[in-house]
């Protein structure tokens, strides 16, 4: 799995060339930490370098699928939408959490290798692809949806605009896993239910409407639960929608202890 | 192309995943207050005491057995230290245990260091406490040099 | 391989998969089968609203929703279907503010309502507030507010399973039915990437919900996961599809990345410029100018460039220009398409226009569906037990042209309807139909062919070929001869595509592989669509060509209905298949025969289309 | 759970890196509380005793050590201060960077009223 680091060849990559704002071409490395859980010698986990051709606007995302479209098909990463809206490739570049589809190539120093890793604290399936399945697990826990008693009303329930606003940012979580994978704390036993679930329960306990605060405070109230963010922020700096996660596990703890006194 | 092999075992992907265990309940709630309240007033004592003990005339080398009997033959410094002693070992001891939780991931792992740390606050805090309200700041048979001058007043 | 038995299978879990599996868990055994995590959908990226005429900001009713529907959609719409759909509107959008959707409010707290292109009052007279929103992420919360109430309901989900193969009791490709005669679908194999093993699903109902196609052009505002798998899985198991000639082109895709700026910018006011900054639309559109239906403001653009007054360096796109409105209300009504241009372009679009072209957004056409979402084998025969919502299928209600904000009404109502019919005829069979004696058979040979091939043609090479010739012959202006060449060319990819080899030979989460089967949907799309277009000699919503620029109501006021079949099945192309058009392509080994079906028209007549 | 495999560093920024500070001086004083109260108690046993040990507290060495460990309660407690504002000020978390530089100045200006005084005593005159 000794990758070539060839120049590409020269058609490669027309794509944005024509994008306003194009940059000249140039060249750049990644350096990809590698698991095949399918390997015959054993060594199965490496880092592998692919020098791409790459312009102006080409995001990590592209370097990487000009890689498996162009040198090495066995490059496995997940991805959909590219444009950050999907929530599928969360992975870490140079050393913290971004999104690839996200994350221009410019903006992270293309001079240098670009190194490129899964995101920490999920068991790695393949390359740059986790298990997602404790994340979603955690996620399920904290009952991510509208809890109401009586009877439906015939029309729509009504709601302030400030009361919409007040859980606005929350609502706008993609489930990438970006923060809860850079929580220092989640890594180390994988047992905290992480910054995503708290800020979905976040997104439904300040919701006017809903009537299951206190059953999300219950489950959060936990050795796992909120008590164990210490504030490192890594979680905010990490989430591709700008949400103010910290600020919201402050505010569900805030929550919590109004509700205990 | 660095190729650093490294073994890996890896079970099979979508492991049924749940939760080792809920373990709901006020218990964190109170003890995360209570690391925010204790600090607040450690730092008043904690400040108060390393000013008096380090920076108070000629610091460090004014420390000796009577400087200390002389403190604590006044209530108002057996109060402060106490609380002092208790505070900062209550709020070391959880802050140690929060680490302990984090990082020891095995059950017996944790158990083993759960229960040196409780051992090592017991005995401290006991000791500790014993000290400053047993503590004779003039003992009968010491060296007069060496006791505060209270002892002679 | 491991079989499964369900009395419901949802393929696909975006807002038409999830909606229906709500319905359908409510009383029938579910599962839902989707290649990618269900919030993961291409559901998730829609921005600009959902249309309703709740008339909670100023005066509407659906009657004048379903018209404007009928005519965005140059009348070739079954208006029947587009008044279901307007009428069941209102309770759509009710049901997911119920559901929990945070839409955004008006200062009285009811659901906010804003305008959109097509979209107007009393028949055409001025744009209307109809498009219910949640800033400019309503797809995300739709998708996101569809999948908690799944978790609420504990329905079942298999996750990054790919369906690769539809079973039915009958080869409808070979065999000649009599018209009435039943077929039942009986179930769906499915592969599944993170072990690399075949599941076949035995089910008594089988709803379909995979989306769009748009990865068949290179410019496109769609996932890369687009790639039209329901519709080839049926077009290859010998059902027709509809209308594949219709691809909407969005007007606003970011230029040369073709990633979306919803039509709600435009909706909150902001304005297409052209090089020299002039208003163009003004002179195409002058009652609705920049809120005119997609197909005119696209070509509109086009037709700038073309005509030597684009912007920027090359000439090459239009600009989008919302300098003139307030930060703060660009922040509340538009925040993540802002962010967009300034990622991805570097252009802060509160002091700069943004550069804009079309791209490939919509697919029209898809699965014949009646408006119960029951499959159609032809033009009035359904496939018993098989549904389809959801941009795969067609409805048909949104004729050549969708209207914004119709798609996620789109998904909510009919994927609603397909659930429910779903669950209901489940119920009322007794035991599963037998599956075929070797169900994965096609899948395992295809796959392990594929994998097996040491060495060939590259998947990318050949995707890139298809987009490029796609994007170059068959986009928003297009001619018989342009046309010929886009088949001409997919002709040859699929010839190389014969030989296309992956490098990775192994098992698990093989998604070069997967990419590589894909590939082979897109290349059965594209030459669908292209066949489609060339026989459609006129021009009617967003299938323009050049060398026909009317519409031509005499002859094409009908839906195409494109069939595949064996160059050996001789006479169904005569026979069998109502609305013969006299078509019939040939080629290794199949044909390709376009027959048509008629449209149904309730209360409107044609008119000519202006805004 | 299996570990994923370990790569390179995250790199945090100031949050996470004040929390590994916060945390590691948190051990340091605790560790260094036990072994005090042990000392102190000694003012139990004898006055020799008591003397003999303290007088290990001047020599330089210890002094150093000393300069260290108030530094570690220094920068512990205001950031402990720094934290508790995250905690209970709703604008807390928006200016949790800001706050960090806060710390750090204070620290200094802390350390620096601290150090030449204390340095003075334990190189200086004295016994
Ligand atoms: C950028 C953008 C903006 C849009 N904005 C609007 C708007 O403002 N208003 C509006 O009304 N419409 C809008 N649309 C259109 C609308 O969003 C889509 O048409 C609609 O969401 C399609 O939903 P769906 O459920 O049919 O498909 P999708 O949401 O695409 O879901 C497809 C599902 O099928 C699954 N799938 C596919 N193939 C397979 C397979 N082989 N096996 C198993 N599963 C499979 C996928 O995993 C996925 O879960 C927009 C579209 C785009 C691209
Ligand atoms: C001087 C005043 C002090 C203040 C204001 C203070 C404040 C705090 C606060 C607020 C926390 C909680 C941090 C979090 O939850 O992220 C904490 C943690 C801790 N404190 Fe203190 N503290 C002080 C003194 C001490 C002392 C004297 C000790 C040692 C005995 C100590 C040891 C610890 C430990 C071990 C932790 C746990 C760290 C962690 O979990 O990361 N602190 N402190
Ligand atoms: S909070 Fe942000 S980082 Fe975390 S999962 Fe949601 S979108 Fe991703
Ligand atoms: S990274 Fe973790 S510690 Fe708290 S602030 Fe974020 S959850
Ligand atoms: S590919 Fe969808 S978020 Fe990056």
């Amino acid at each position: 799995m000794t990758a070539v680091a060839e120049n590409t060849r020269a058609d490669a990559g027309t794509q944005t060339d024509d994008a306003p704002g194009a940059v000249a071409s140039f060249e750049v490395t990644l350096k990809i930490r590698r698991y095949n859980p399918e390997s015959e010698h054993g060594e199965n986990v490496i880092w592998d370098e692919f020098t791409v051709q790459a312009h102006g606007t080409d995001r990590v995302l592209d370097a990487l699928h000009k890689i498996k479209w162009e040198q090495d098909g066995s490059l496995t990463f997940r991805r959909s939408c590219a444009h950050g809206i999907c929530g599928s490739d969360a992975m870490r570049i140079n050393g913290r959490n971004r999104l690839a589809c996200k994350t221009l190539l410019k903006d992270v120093n293309p001079d240098k290798p670009i190194t490129v890793e899964p995101i920490k604290g999920l068991p790695v399936v393949k390359d740059l692809v986790v298990d997602m399945e404790p994340f979603f697990a955690s996620y399920r826990e904290i009952m991510p949806f509208l809890i109401t008693s009586g009877n439906e009303p015939s029309r729509e329930r009504i709601q302030s605009q400030a009361d919409r606003d007040r859980f606005d940012d929350t609502t706008k979580c993609i489930l990438c896993a970006a923060c809860t994978s850079s929580c220092p704390v989640f890594w180390t036993d994988g047992q905290y239910f992480g910054p995503a679930a708290i800020v979905n329960a976040h997104r439904f306990i300040f919701d006017s409407r809903d009537e299951g605060a206190q059953q999300r405070l219950e489950i959060l109230n936990d050795k796992e639960g909120v008590w164990r963010c210490r504030t490192t922020f890594n979680c905010t700096e990490a989430c591709p929608r700008g949400i103010q996660v910290t600020k919201a596990i402050q505010e569900v703890k805030r929550a919590m202890i109004t509700r205990a006194f | 192309m660095t190729t650093t092999p490294s073994a890996q075992v890896i079970p099979s992907p979508r492991d049924p995943y749940a939760r080792r265990k809920t373990t709901r309940g006020n218990y964190e709630l109170y003890s995360w207050v209570f690391m925010r309240a204790s600090g607040v007033l450690l730092i008043v004592l904690i400040f108060g005491h390393l000013f008096v003990n380090l920076m108070v005339g000629e610091g460090v080398h004014r420390i000796d057995f009577a400087f200390v009997g002389g403190k604590w033959t006044s209530p108002f410094w057996q109060v402060w230290d106490l609380l002092m002693l208790w505070l900062a070992m209550f709020h070391g001891t959880n802050g140690v245990r929060t680490i302990i939780n984090d990082y020891a991931s095995r059950d017996l792992t944790r158990g083993i260091l759960k229960t040196l740390l409780y051992l090592a606050f017991v005995i401290t805090v006991a000791l500790g406490t014993l000290v400053i309200f047993t503590f004779e700041p003039c003992p009968a048979n010491a060296d007069p040099a060496l006791l505060a001058s209270i002892c002679f007043e | 391989m491991q079989t499964h038995q369900y009395d419901v299978v949802i393929v696909g879990a975006g807002g038409a998969g999830m909606r229906a599996a709500l319905e359908a868990s409510k009383d029938a055994r579910t599962a839902v089968i989707s290649k990618l995590y269900p919030t993961r959908s291409h559901t998730g990226a829609a921005q600009g609203g959902m249309c309703a005429a709740l008339a909670n900001v100023e005066e509407d009713n659906w009657e004048w929703h379903t018209f404007d529907t009928v005519k965005g959609g140059d009348y070739l719409v079954d208006q029947d279907a587009a008044e279901i759909m307007a009428k069941e509107a209102i309770d759509a959008v009710l049901d997911l503010e119920r559901m929990g959707l945070p839409f955004n409010r008006t200062p009285e707290g009811k659901i906010d309502q804003r305008r959109f292109g097509g979209h107007t009052r009393n028949h055409g007279e001025a744009a209307v507030r109809r498009a219910c929103y949640a800033a400019d992420r309503t797809g995300h919360m739709i998708l996101q507010t569809l999948y908690q109430n799944c978790v609420k309901q504990d329905v079942e989900f298999y996750n990054e399973f790919y369906v690769l193969d539809l079973l039915t009791d009958h080869d409808l490709t070979t065999e000649e039915l009599e018209d009435g005669a039943e077929v039942n679908a009986t179930g769906v194999v499915a592969y599944d990437l993170a072990t690399g093993e075949i599941h076949v699903f035995q089910a008594k109902a089988i709803v379909f919900a995979t989306g769009g196609a748009g990865k068949i052009f290179k410019t496109t505002s769609n996932a890369h996961t687009l790639t039209g798998d329901g519709m080839a899985l049926a077009y290859r198991r010998g059902l027709p599809l509809e209308d594949m000639e219709f691809f909407q082109f969005h007007p606003t895709g970011l230029a040369g990345l073709g990633i979306l700026l919803s039509e709600a910018a435009r909706g909150e006011g902001g304005i297409l410029r052209n090089g020299e900054g002039e208003r163009f639309m003004e002179r195409y559109a002058p009652t609705i100018k920049d809120l005119a239906p997609r197909d005119i403001v696209a070509r509109s653009m086009a037709n700038e460039v073309r005509e030597g007054r684009g912007a920027g360096p090359n000439k090459d796109y239009v600009l989008l220009d919302l300098t003139h409105l307030e930060p703060a209300h660009i922040d509340a009504k538009l925040p993540d398409i802002t962010e967009f241009a300034r990622t991805y372009l570097g252009v802060e679009p509160y002091t700069e226009p943004v550069p804009v072209y079309p791209t490939a957004h919509y697919a029209m056409g898809g699965v014949p569906t009646n408006v119960d979402g029951e499959v159609l084998r032809d033009s009035h025969n359904v496939v018993k037990g098989l549904y389809a919502a959801g941009e795969v299928a067609c409805v048909s209600v949104h004729g050549s042209n969708r209207l914004g904000t119709n798609s996620l009404l789109d998904i909510n109502v009919f994927g609603k309807r397909s659930g429910r019919s779903a669950a209901a005829y489940a119920k009322t069979v007794a035991q599963h139909k037998p599956l075929p004696e070797n169900p994965a058979e096609r899948v395992v040979q295809q796959l392990e062919e594929m994998r097996g091939r040491p060495d060939g043609e590259r998947v990318a090479d050949i995707r890139k070929a298809l987009q490029e010739t796609m994007d170059a012959n068959a986009q928003v202006f297009r001619t018989g001869e342009s046309l010929n060449t886009a088949l001409s060319d997919i002709r040859e990819l699929q010839k190389r595509y014969k030989n296309v080899s992956v490098q990775d030979k192994g098992k698990l989460f093989n998604t070069d592989l997967l990419e590589a089967i894909e590939l082979g949907f897109l290349l059965d799309i594209a030459e669908v669509t292209v066949l489609a277009a060339i026989n459609r000699k006129e021009s009617r919503g967003g299938h323009y060509r050049e060398d026909y620029p009317q519409r031509d109501d005499a002859n094409y006021m009908q839906h195409t209905m494109a069939y595949r079949r064996p160059t050996s099945a001789s006479d169904v192309a005569d026979g069998h298949i109502e609305g013969y058009f006299d078509h019939v392509e040939e080629f290794d080994g199949y044909k390709v025969v376009l027959g048509s079906k008629p449209v149904t028209q309730t209360r409107y007549e044609p008119m000519e289309r202006k805004y | 759970m299996p570990e994923a495999p370990g790569g390179t560093l995250y790199r945090g920024r100031e949050g996470m890196w004040s929390w590994v500070a916060h945390r590691v001086t948190g051990v340091l004083i605790f560790f260094f509380l036990l072994v005090h109260v042990l000392d102190t108690s000694l003012v139990r046993v004898s006055p020799e005793a008591y003397n003999v040990v303290i007088s290990a507290y001047k020599t330089p060495i210890m002094g150093l050590g000393e300069a260290g460990l108030v530094a570690a309660i220094v920068f512990h407690a205001f950031n402990g201060v720094r934290v508790i504002l995250v905690d209970y000020w709703s604008k807390g978390p928006r200016y949790h960077r800001v706050m960090l530089y806060v710390v750090l100045g204070l620290f200094v200006v802390t350390m620096a009223g601290f150090l030449p005084r204390h340095l003075m005593n334990v190189f200086g005159g004295g016994h």
